[in-house]
């Protein structure tokens, strides 16, 4: 026959063999963080992984034999819903342990999109450095920028002119509306409309031309900088801003008939993955899961930063905590995104799009070749940056996801000492065994979604 | 004879439609072992080191004889169709006997919670069915916030 | 945020809190507290019993190449710094609770029984800067390989950065 | 006998464009979103930039379905084993696009947290630049590896792009690298 045969016995492709059947098991098991079989864990994470958060009072202790799981550990199953996973939303990977279809325990594992980009950070200028942060929350980038741009100014102690401050409003909340498309879209996707998907999308495109139109780029646009903003709005962005506000308002009412009339949307939806406000709270859960449990609490209202406080919106704030009250926060803020984004066009005021202290900001192109000092300026920000004084500060603000801190520590050098970026989808994974347990896997699958993980900035 | 010639030819057909496809699939398919990791089960790309659990729950047997009873039923109404015309009246009656004798099993099967599967999933009984602004209140910002949260 | 300060001094057992920072825009000025390390515990408790509903953040600072910085004159500086980031939605305040941890054994006491969503958190700091949280449920790596050796963000892990071909870049530091 | 064995001749030659043409026109990429390319790769798929009209809208999120793995986004040295294994299992004639700067080179993560270049891992057939690359850029990736089946040899994978073992052992028994996790510190 062919010559590969009396290839079989060749001793390299055997020792081939040998060594692929022991390293990639060896690497992929993640040992101590995986989920344990029952018999292998103590009685604390059992409690956690079980989905019990709040602690009872000091004296008594939970012992593992009360905690309800009546099935014997050889009944059940204990499978991966894996980092390469359709439902998961990047590489999230969830250890489940079934009887049958029901959820008992659950164990989020982490840490497959780790990028060391809070290392990173320590060797980048101030100038570089909301690049680099640019690309943690892949799917509301402007907000890294703001967070990050933010707490330098605030350690600088410089000023932002008003347009700068209006312009960064303008942004995040338009990239707040297309993130929050993005979720509608892939929501919709994993319950089983997949033109949810298609329309999603079609709205988001419309956002993400304008980002091109302004920013240059679709995403990742190191737009926001510590100073104030890279480029002014280009001429005519006020027609603009009307098409897309008008046709995403409509188009919203549209979703709304898609989704919320349909029985299978809705037999996914209600009482799924329900979450009190005491459970929310002790787990230190923002954003829209917190608000739709009924905790009224949205930084751009309580600690506002910004203009926020010269716009008139509404907070939305849920009663049963479950996913389609998630849904309704979710989809009631884009509407108020858009009365948000409208306020701001009509209110846009004029001035310089950067803060004019040469120390910070580098001077136009056209002065470098007239002025010296313009070029030596020009020259020190950009190779050494602008140094910030030592000091350290935290500064939050309200991303499409929760309360998006970064915590800055500088030692007076142009290089960050320490840049933590709390995120918070990072945060809000550690509610899903609260919210699948007992559950099914479909519904396992409809949390996911509506918790609305975003890797990049779980796993920095 | 000439009524079997029709079947005769479909079995012919079949037949060689078989032998094609083996023999040019053994002669087309690429001539090599399988990896070790090809063989492996797929886990979301992790490779399992415990074993897959042997105990399966009843329940999922229990879809599989249910999907049996009707596709028995199915199975009975190819021949009906083909001689309909010839037993008009008389052969829609014993289909409707027919099905309905199936039915009853399949009412048998729901009130016995065979087919419902998760836990009891409503909030409060009877309520009204919601839409995207029922359940959400908003706080405007001239109201002043509730003071105590949660 | 004196007033607040003698509210929860009342309650809380002496700890040097730093006057402020002076050039922070007056919103950003977050009440500060450096409590010594056994009574780190006992501090976050007391603040969570004067209404700091939420732990927003806890992260860990090695302060190796930069042991210099201001601290209140109580406070002797360490090489390890953990951060806690504590929130009061009735108050609308935060108060930042930054304990000192010595190099020879970076142990603390693990507040996951006073603010279960801090338990992520811990196993982060524990995972990047080796920080051993007591009482944790499980203390394990988060984010990077079980099998890892060392901890990245410590001052001196160097960044891995392989030097790049086309120029020459220094090797990694 | 197989079709690695075929002389090429008249009568064969129309049989391989035929393969070639079927396969060229019904890639079915694996759903191997990492990080921000894959939301480009996402907006690639919907209605916008449509890839179904290259036949490619079906993403399969099972390996044993796909012919083609877009590794869209940073590869963390904890997930270089994951891909490994996904691209093992995957059905033969495969190919893999490395989208965007982070897969093909490390991009601008040279640290030690990112598998610099995915080509350390898996055979790359296209590397799509961009970070992330614009839809565009992505449709000229795919459609130069289109461009590549229809030249390239239908059944043995070209040795040039394979890590070295590959041409040891004749090319069909997917070689893996000694350590999959490069920067792991044993």
């Amino acid at each position: 026959m062919s010559e590969h045969d009396h290839h079989d016995r060749d001793p390299e492709r055997d020792h081939r063999l040998e060594i692929e059947s022991t390293i990639l098991p060896a690497e992929t098991s993640e040992g101590a963080q995986e989920l344990l079989p029952r018999s292998g864990t103590d009685a604390s994470e059992l409690r956690r992984e079980v989905g019990a958060v709040l602690r009872l009072p000091e004296g008594n202790y939970i012992d593992p034999s009360d905690i309800d799981i009546e099935r014997r550990e050889d009944e059940t199953m204990i499978i991966n819903m894996g980092p390469q996973h359709p439902s998961t939303h990047g590489v999230l990977r969830l250890m489940l342990e079934l009887d049958g279809e029901t959820v008992l325990r659950t164990k989020p594992i982490i840490g497959y999109l780790h990028t060391g980009m809070e290392k990173t950070g320590e060797e980048l200028t101030y100038a570089q450095g909301s690049t680099n942060v640019t690309r943690m929350d892949y799917l509301s980038p402007l907000h890294n920028e703001l967070v990050f741009s933010l707490a330098t100014e605030a350690l600088l102690n410089v000023e932002v002119p008003p347009r700068a401050v209006w312009i960064r409003m303008l942004m995040t909340e338009l990239n707040r509306v297309s993130s929050h498309l993005m979720w509608m879209a892939t929501n919709g996707m994993d319950l089983g409309s997949t033109s949810m998907m298609i329309y999603g999308f079609r709205e988001r495109e419309m956002v993400l031309s304008f980002f091109e139109k302004t920013t240059g780029l679709r995403m990742n646009n190191n737009f926001i900088r510590p100073g104030g903003v890279a480029a002014d709005l280009p001429d005519g962005w006020q027609d603009d801003i009307e098409v897309i506000c008008d046709t995403i308002l409509a188009r919203t009412f549209e979703y709304d008939e898609l989704l919320t009339g349909q029985p299978i949307f809705r037999e996914r939806t209600e009482a799924i993955g329900n979450l009190t406000a005491e459970e929310a709270l002790a787990l230190s859960v923002t954003g829209p899961i917190l608000r739709s449990t009924g905790v009224p609490w949205d930084l751009r209202r309580s600690m506002p930063y910004l203009a926020y406080d010269k716009l008139d919106f509404d907070v939305i704030v849920g009663t049963y905590g479950d996913n389609f009250d998630r849904y309704s926060v979710r989809l009631n803020e884009i509407r108020e995104s858009i009365k948000m984004i409208r306020q701001i066009a009509e209110q846009m005021p004029p001035g310089d799009y950067r803060v004019q202290d040469r120390k910070v900001t580098p001077p136009p192109r056209a002065r470098i070749d007239e002025s010296m000092e313009a070029l030596i300026h020009h020259f020190k920000i950009f190779t050494e940056g602008f140094r910030v004084p030592e000091g350290e500060v935290y500064v939050a603000i309200e991303s499409p996801r929760g309360e998006l801190g970064c915590y800055l520590v500088s030692d007076g050098t142009s290089k960050p000492y320490r840049l933590h970026i709390r995120g918070p989808s990072f945060v809000n994974l550690q509610v899903l065994p609260v919210l699948l347990r007992g559950g099914l896997m479909a519904d396992a699958v409809a949390v996911i979604s509506s918790v609305d993980p975003v890797m990049g900035e779980v796993d920095r | 004879m000439d009524q079997y010639l029709p079947i005769l030819i479909l079995m012919v057909l079949a037949l060689l439609f078989t032998a094609f496809s083996l023999v040019s699939s053994a002669m087309l398919a690429p001539r090599k072992k399988p990896s070790a990791a090809k063989l492996a089960p797929y886990e979301c790309g992790i490779v399992p080191n415990r074993e897959p659990p042997q105990r399966f729950p009843v329940r999922f047997y229990l879809v599989s004889m249910i999907f049996i009873i009707f596709d028995i039923e199915i199975v009975f109404l190819y021949p009906w169709a083909v001689v309909f015309h010839q037993i008009a009246t008389f052969g829609l009656i014993e289909v409707v006997v027919f099905a309905a004798v199936v039915f009853v099993s399949f009412l048998f099967l729901v009130s016995n919670g065979a087919l419902t599967w998760g836990p009891p999933k409503s909030l409060t009984a009877g309520m009204p069915p919601r839409t995207s602004d029922s359940t959400i209140s908003r706080i405007s910002a001239t109201r002043p916030q509730p003071g105590e949260a949660a | 945020m004196s007033e607040t300060n003698t509210a929860l001094g009342a309650a809380l057992p002496p700890s040097a809190v730093l006057p402020e920072v002076p050039r922070l825009p007056d919103r950003l000025v977050d009440q500060l507290a450096f409590p010594p390390r056994d009574r780190y515990l006992q501090m976050v408790e007391a603040f969570k019993a004067a209404g700091f509903e939420m732990c927003a953040d806890l992260c860990a600072v090695d302060y190796l190449t930069h042991p210099g910085r201001t601290l209140p004159d109580g406070v002797r500086s360490e090489r390890f710094e953990v951060v806690v980031n504590l929130l009061s939605m009735s108050l609308r305040q935060r108060v930042r609770i930054r304990v000192q941890v010595p190099e020879v054994d970076p142990t603390v006491s693990s507040i996951v029984d006073v603010y279960p969503g801090a338990d992520a958190m811990e196993r982060e700091a524990f995972d990047m800067m080796g920080i051993i949280f007591e009482g944790h449920p499980d203390l394990t790596r988060i984010l990077m390989p079980e099998d890892w050796e060392g901890h990245p963000l410590r001052k001196d892990y160097g960044v891995g950065r392989i030097p790049v071909q086309f120029k020459e870049a220094p090797g990694p530091r | 006998m197989g079709f690695e064995d075929l002389q090429h001749n008249f009568m064969t030659g129309r049989i391989e464009d035929l393969v070639k043409w079927a396969r060229r026109n019904s890639v079915w990429p694996a759903t191997f979103g990492l990080a921000c390319c894959a939301i480009e790769m996402m907006s690639v798929g919907a209605a916008d930039y449509d890839l179904s009209r290259l036949g490619m809208e079906v993403f399969r999120a099972s390996p044993r379905q796909a012919d083609l793995m877009v590794v869209a986004g940073r590869v963390s040295q904890k997930m270089a084993p994951v891909l490994r294994q996904v691209y093992d299992q995957m059905m033969e004639p495969k190919w893999v696009i490395s989208m965007g700067v982070c897969a093909s080179t490390g991009g601008m993560f040279n640290n030690y947290a990112i598998v610099q270049g995915v080509d350390q891992i898996v055979p790359v057939d296209v590397y799509a630049p961009g970070c992330p690359p614009s839809p565009e850029t992505l449709l000229h990736a795919i459609l130069t590896l289109h461009e590549k089946i229809r030249t390239g040899e239908i059944t043995r994978r070209p040795g040039s792009t394979a890590p070295a073992g590959e041409q040891a052992t004749g090319g069909w028994v997917p070689t893996v690298p000694d350590a999959v996790r490069v920067a792991t510190p044993r």
